[in-house]
């Protein structure tokens, strides 16, 4: 039996088709959720892609949050399910607090295209297990609101408790605090970050393959568990 | 407040319209009045005058467009030509690829980031209502000098509104240019195309037919946008209280538009769509009158069902009115239901209009009374066709005799190497990455190739590997000096690029920017672009499939350069084996296709060292340019080749930077035999690449090109981490990228 | 009718980059004295009925929940004084320090 | 030290796909009764020395050259009352309907 895998589309997403090509990629089944159903259709583990959903209009991720695919989404990450937020999808995990902190402008107001280098380290993960801790990684980043942002005490929390996932290595492209690229919830299930794994599971059309590793990692935890 | 019925108009002959201030003249205003047979009512004039503009109708510059169909090479390969919203290529395995380059010249000066924003909202619809799903844009740019004042606000604005719409509607950029010269100060040119993909069983035409089929109109509400001039006849004749000025800005909702996009083709997938249009420049008018002139029969409208963002605006305003993000659709009685539930689905507003009639006028309804009664022809297609006056300007002569080959050039090899750092850094020729980091590039997941490369390429196919290849290309420069030379020079450096990623040129798309028509000196240099242009699209057999004429840009008595902007788009069997611009094996041997002749007319070393333009361009031998590409071609199929970069402004030197920069790795060049180190590094002869061979390849590429009667050299190996031009200077590679990268920062932050 | 404006702003803690990147480009504009930008939001809501105690409770939940994003900003609530449409740039203008 | 605030909302006739945005939003998040919203930017400036009419004047100038874009924007300059740094969200509902 393969692995379902949902990849939810809200109005304004992007790159919904990239990442369901990606779990294919991987080796699981991937499974379209509409952002006004909320039945989640037996998948295993959710991811929330990248774009601008309700055109990123008030907030990034702030109309998203609040669309009834999150509510079980939200019910769901908290019993346990595995969920990746990917840029777009990451801000809808802040702002749905299933991850602390937010994401501001980019300190140099542009919005920014580019292949990012990234440590990873936290590799005990639902989705970053198939790394090796301090692992470096390239993957495509792109952005105009991917700053990290969180209080002193959260930041220091989340370093303690090894919750930060990913750091920005060779520059901070978009001014998050401490090289932030992307963090996971205490449980492990729930990650999210603002560079794109989706864009890089192909040589043909990305920079490397890093990417592949959080689909294999979660399709590896699912058949295990 | 009289709404100006049809009834009234019969029964007022005399009345005074504001024709004149609407941009009409004399005759055009009593060929409208001997069309109907009456006087014109206000909602009439309105769509007449904007429909009759030099934007839509394109009076000045059709009876030279002509030939693009006149000449136009035998193509198996074009399923839709000039005429309908973009043109539509046959790329094989039953897929069809329509593109088309557009110009937002003015909005985009006016409010950059708004005017360049709606510039990519309405060519992606352009493709939309084609029938295809958009797959890529690209922007060709050009500004005034880098570091005037107003550069600093129109290029960040421009850039910023190309990304923000662009971005959020999830499209790839994949291409385009940025251009600085003086002469497009004030008049800054900014053009977007886009490309989209289709079964050939999808295409979608611009036309109502079926009587009784409704007319739909669906996307964002109807608001005062773009209709400065119609508010005139609001204000000054009918309504003297209204609202004295609109907006002639039009602001963009790119989200909005990726509903529309995601909403449209599951109409298309459902076979809910008859006939469609997009709204674009003259909004409503210009789709009904569109959608019933192609068709067979009429068609009804009731004007007061139009969803409105501002209950205050007149009829005439809103047949005028240039919101974005609308569409208007012809559907059967039958599937009427269906497509609303869809539109729902996406949260798209859509409602029913009018629907298309037995007879054969086009007739509009403003609360029951009727306002517009017209043969739809008569507006959309039998505007008025102006054969304006034309004279080879007098300062011509003058221009070409001032050779740019009689300039002094450098005295010894430090020269010669600090002219080189100089053209590098130089705005035109230096990283564009400021702009392009602005533009997602990857979203889609089909991106072969992207900026910096000589052409986007995307992949259609996941299964196949086929895919298409984009490059826009255009020098105004060179078409100062020749106008009919500068658009062959234009197209064939567009067809270079395509051909120098592997991919076979197919068809051709242009936006011809210039100034007013109303001068002789610039009608002549458009009439010259366009026979240039034409007649090497039939050399080179690649039609013209659509595209966009913009005048007008100028200010006061001075042009901008004429500078036809061409895209081409190529085919490619298998996207894996493109060939890429860099240049990364050491060891590979550099070889230059093509002959390097003392031509520097119009050259960006005479620009950047002399600040100079004149003589004469790069001459032009499309049959040269031809075999060119099919050697390029013929070496990426048979893996002989690693890399390949084509030559243009700049000239060799420029181009074995730009490859030495992406790949890493430096080159050791030889100046070959016959050649001077300057004219070896800065002539910009055309039909010329360089490419990085593969030692084990060398003798076979040698053998492929003497037996094809191309002219070949070794000039260089590619090795550590300088470019070493031997006997002449030696510069590092950080020292290049240092100076190539840092300009565009430095200038806009 | 009614209008309540809600204004929002980064919390002082926060980076404000698009309030540094308009103070940082002041003095190239000639302007000195200003010692600190900040560039929040402000909505406009146009209320139905009456704005009373209840109705405004109701915005404040709005605000705090959806608005803004109370991990990063501060917000309040208004009845605004002026009840006519937005001001036309000449209006504002006699409206202004002039 | 005193605070000039200016407010840059979109001229009315000028489309406003984000105040849009937020307005249909709300009958999800079950908010009646608010017929329209408007989205524009609040700039909060730190002025020293004393808000006179001249260093009015001036402000006014950088509104209408630099913070709004006068194209699409209509601005409001005006001292604000309230001199105590931006309220933390606890202060904030203090003030706020409750
Ligand atoms: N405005 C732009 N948008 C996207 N890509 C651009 C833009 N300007 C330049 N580029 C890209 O940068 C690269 C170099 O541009 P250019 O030197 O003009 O190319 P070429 O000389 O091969 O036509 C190309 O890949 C081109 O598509
Ligand atoms: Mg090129």
């Amino acid at each position: 039996m393969t692995t379902r895998i949902g990849v939810v589309t809200f109005p304004g997403s992007l790159d919904d088709r990239d990442a369901q090509r990606a779990v294919r990629l991987a080796g699981g089944e991937p499974v379209a959720l509409w952002h006004r159903d909320k039945n989640l259709h037996q998948v295993d583990a959710v991811v929330l892609p990248g774009g601008f959903s309700y055109g990123d209009y008030l907030r990034c991720g702030a109309i998203a949050r609040f669309s009834p695919v999150m509510e079980t989404v939200i019910e769901q990450a908290r019993a346990g399910m595995p969920v990746l937020g990917i840029c777009n999808g990451f801000q809808v995990l802040c702002e749905s607090h299933l991850l602390p902190g937010a994401l501001t402008r980019n300190d140099h107001l542009h919005f920014v295209c580019r292949d990012q280098k990234l440590r990873v380290d936290n590799a005990d993960t639902a989705w970053t297990s198939d790394y090796s801790p301090g692992q470096e990684i390239t993957v495509p980043l792109k952005n105009g609101e991917g700053g990290y942002v969180a209080a002193e005490r959260t930041l220091d929390a989340l370093e303690a408790e090894g919750r930060v996932v990913f750091r920005y290595l060779d520059g901070n492209p978009n001014g998050s605090r401490r090289d932030i690229a992307g963090i996971t919830n205490e449980a492990g299930n729930v990650v999210g970050l603002m560079p794109h794994p989706e864009h890089a599971v192909e040589t043909l059309t990305g920079p490397t393959t890093d990417g592949l590793g959080f689909f294999t990692s979660v399709l590896k935890k699912l058949v295990a568990a | 407040m009289t709404l100006d019925t049809v009834k009234h108009a019969g029964e007022t002959p005399e009345a005074g319209l504001p024709w004149a201030e609407l941009g009409l003249k004399e005759d055009e205003y009593a060929r409208i009045r001997e069309i109907l047979g009456r006087r014109p009512t206000g909602a009439e004039l309105a769509m007449y005058s904007v429909m009759w503009s030099e934007h839509c109708s394109y009076k000045s510059s059709k009876v030279h467009l002509k030939q693009f169909g006149e000449k136009a090479p035998a193509s198996d390969a074009l399923l839709v030509g000039i005429g309908e919203n973009a043109g539509v290529v046959d790329v094989g395995q039953g897929y069809a690829v329509t593109f088309k380059v557009e110009s937002h010249n003015h909005p985009s000066y006016i409010e950059p980031y708004q005017g360049a924003a709606t510039g990519i909202g309405g060519i992606v619809r352009d493709i939309l209502a084609m029938g295809a799903r958009p797959v890529a844009v690209m922007d060709p740019l050009r500004f005034g000098a880098a570091d005037h004042p107003d550069t600093r606000r129109v290029l960040p604005g421009a850039v910023a509104g190309i990304g923000g719409y662009g971005n959020c509607l999830g499209l790839p950029n994949i291409g385009g240019e940025v251009v600085f010269d003086p002469c497009y100060q004030g008049n800054p040119l900014v053009n977007a195309l886009c490309v989209g993909v289709m079964k050939h069983e999808d295409i979608h035409l611009a036309k109502a037919s079926g009587t009784g089929n409704k007319v739909i109109l669906y996307g964002a509400r109807t608001g005062g946008d773009g209709i400065g001039g119609v508010s005139v006849l609001a204000s000054e004749t009918f309504d003297s209280t209204g609202p004295a000025k609109r907006p002639a800005v039009q602001v963009g909702d790119p989200f909005q538009e990726k509903l529309l996009i995601e909403c449209t083709l599951e109409l298309f997938a459902e076979d809910l769509v008859t006939g469609i249009q997009d709204l674009g420049g003259a909004g409503l008018s210009c789709a009904t009158s569109e959608l019933a002139s192609a068709g067979s029969g009429g068609m009804r409208v009731e004007l007061d069902t139009v969803p409105l963002r501002d209950s205050s605006l007149s009829p005439e305003e809103i047949l005028m009115s240039e919101s974005q993000e609308r569409m208007c659709a012809i559907v059967e009685p039958a599937k009427a239901a269906r497509f609303l539930e869809i539109c729902e689905k996406w949260d798209v507003i859509a409602t029913v209009i009018g629907e298309v009639t037995e007879g054969d006028r086009l007739e509009i309804y403003w609360q029951g009374e009727q306002i517009v009664d017209v043969p739809p022809r008569s507006v959309a297609h039998e505007g008025p066709t102006y054969h304006r006056p034309y004279a080879r300007p007098g300062w011509l002569d003058a221009l070409q005799a001032d050779d740019a080959g009689a300039l002094p050039r450098p005295a010894d090899s430090a020269e010669l190497r600090d002219q080189v750092l100089r053209l590098v850094g130089s705005p035109n020729q230096a990283a564009k990455s400021w702009v392009t980091d602005q533009y997602d590039k990857y979203v889609i997941g089909n991106t072969v190739l992207a900026q910096p490369e000589d052409s986007g390429m995307i992949r259609i196919d996941e299964e196949t590997n086929l895919g298409v290849a984009l490059a826009t290309d255009g020098n105004g420069r060179y078409a100062k000096l020749d106008p009919y030379a500068g658009a062959q020079l234009a197209l064939a450096e567009a067809y270079r690029n395509v051909a120098a990623t592997g991919a076979r040129p197919l068809a051709v798309t242009d936006c011809l920017n210039f100034g007013s028509p109303e001068d002789p000196g610039v009608m002549w240099q458009f009439a010259e672009a366009c026979r240039g242009l034409a007649d090497a699209c039939r050399t080179l057999g690649t039609p013209v499939t659509g595209g966009n004429v913009s005048l007008y840009n100028q200010t006061g008595e001075t042009a901008i350069h004429p500078t036809p902007v061409v895209g081409v788009l190529g085919v490619i069997d298998d996207v894996t084996r493109r060939t890429p611009m860099a240049f990364r094996e050491e060891g590979q041997l550099i070889h230059l296709l093509g002959d390097t002749r003392e031509e520097f007319g119009g050259s960006a070393w005479s620009q950047v060292v002399h600040d100079h333009l004149g003589g004469l361009p790069p001459a032009v031998d499309l049959e040269r340019e031809r075999l060119l590409a099919e050697i390029l071609i013929a070496a990426s199929r048979d893996g002989m080749v690693d890399a390949a970069h084509d030559l243009s402004d700049g000239g060799l030197i420029q181009a074995v930077v730009e490859s030495c920069l992406k790949g890493g790795t430096g080159a050791r060049l030889i100046v070959p035999d016959g050649l001077t180190p300057f004219t070896f590094l800065f002539s910009e002869s055309a039909g010329r690449a360089v490419v990085a061979v593969p030692r084990s390849e060398e003798v076979r590429f040698n053998d492929m090109c003497a037996a094809r009667g191309m002219p070949v050299a070794r000039i260089g190996v590619l090795d550590g981490d300088a470019i070493e031009v031997q006997g002449e200077f030696t510069l590092p590679l950080n020292e290049l990228r240092e100076i190539h990268e840092r300009t565009l920062p430095a200038l806009f932050g | 009718m009614a209008r309540v404006v809600v204004d929002v702003m980064l919390k002082p803690e926060i980076l404000d980059p698009q309030g540094q990147a308009v103070q940082r480009a002041l003095p190239r504009l000639g302007y000195e004295g200003i010692t600190d930008v900040r560039q929040g939001k402000r909505f406009e809501l146009e209320v139905e009925g009456p704005v009373d105690e209840a109705a405004l409770a109701r915005i404040h939940e709005l605000a705090e929940t959806f608005l803004a994003n109370t991990v990063i900003e501060d917000f309040r609530v208004r009845v605004e004084e002026v009840t006519a449409p937005v001001e036309s740039t000449e209006s504002v203008t006699a409206e202004g320090a002039r």
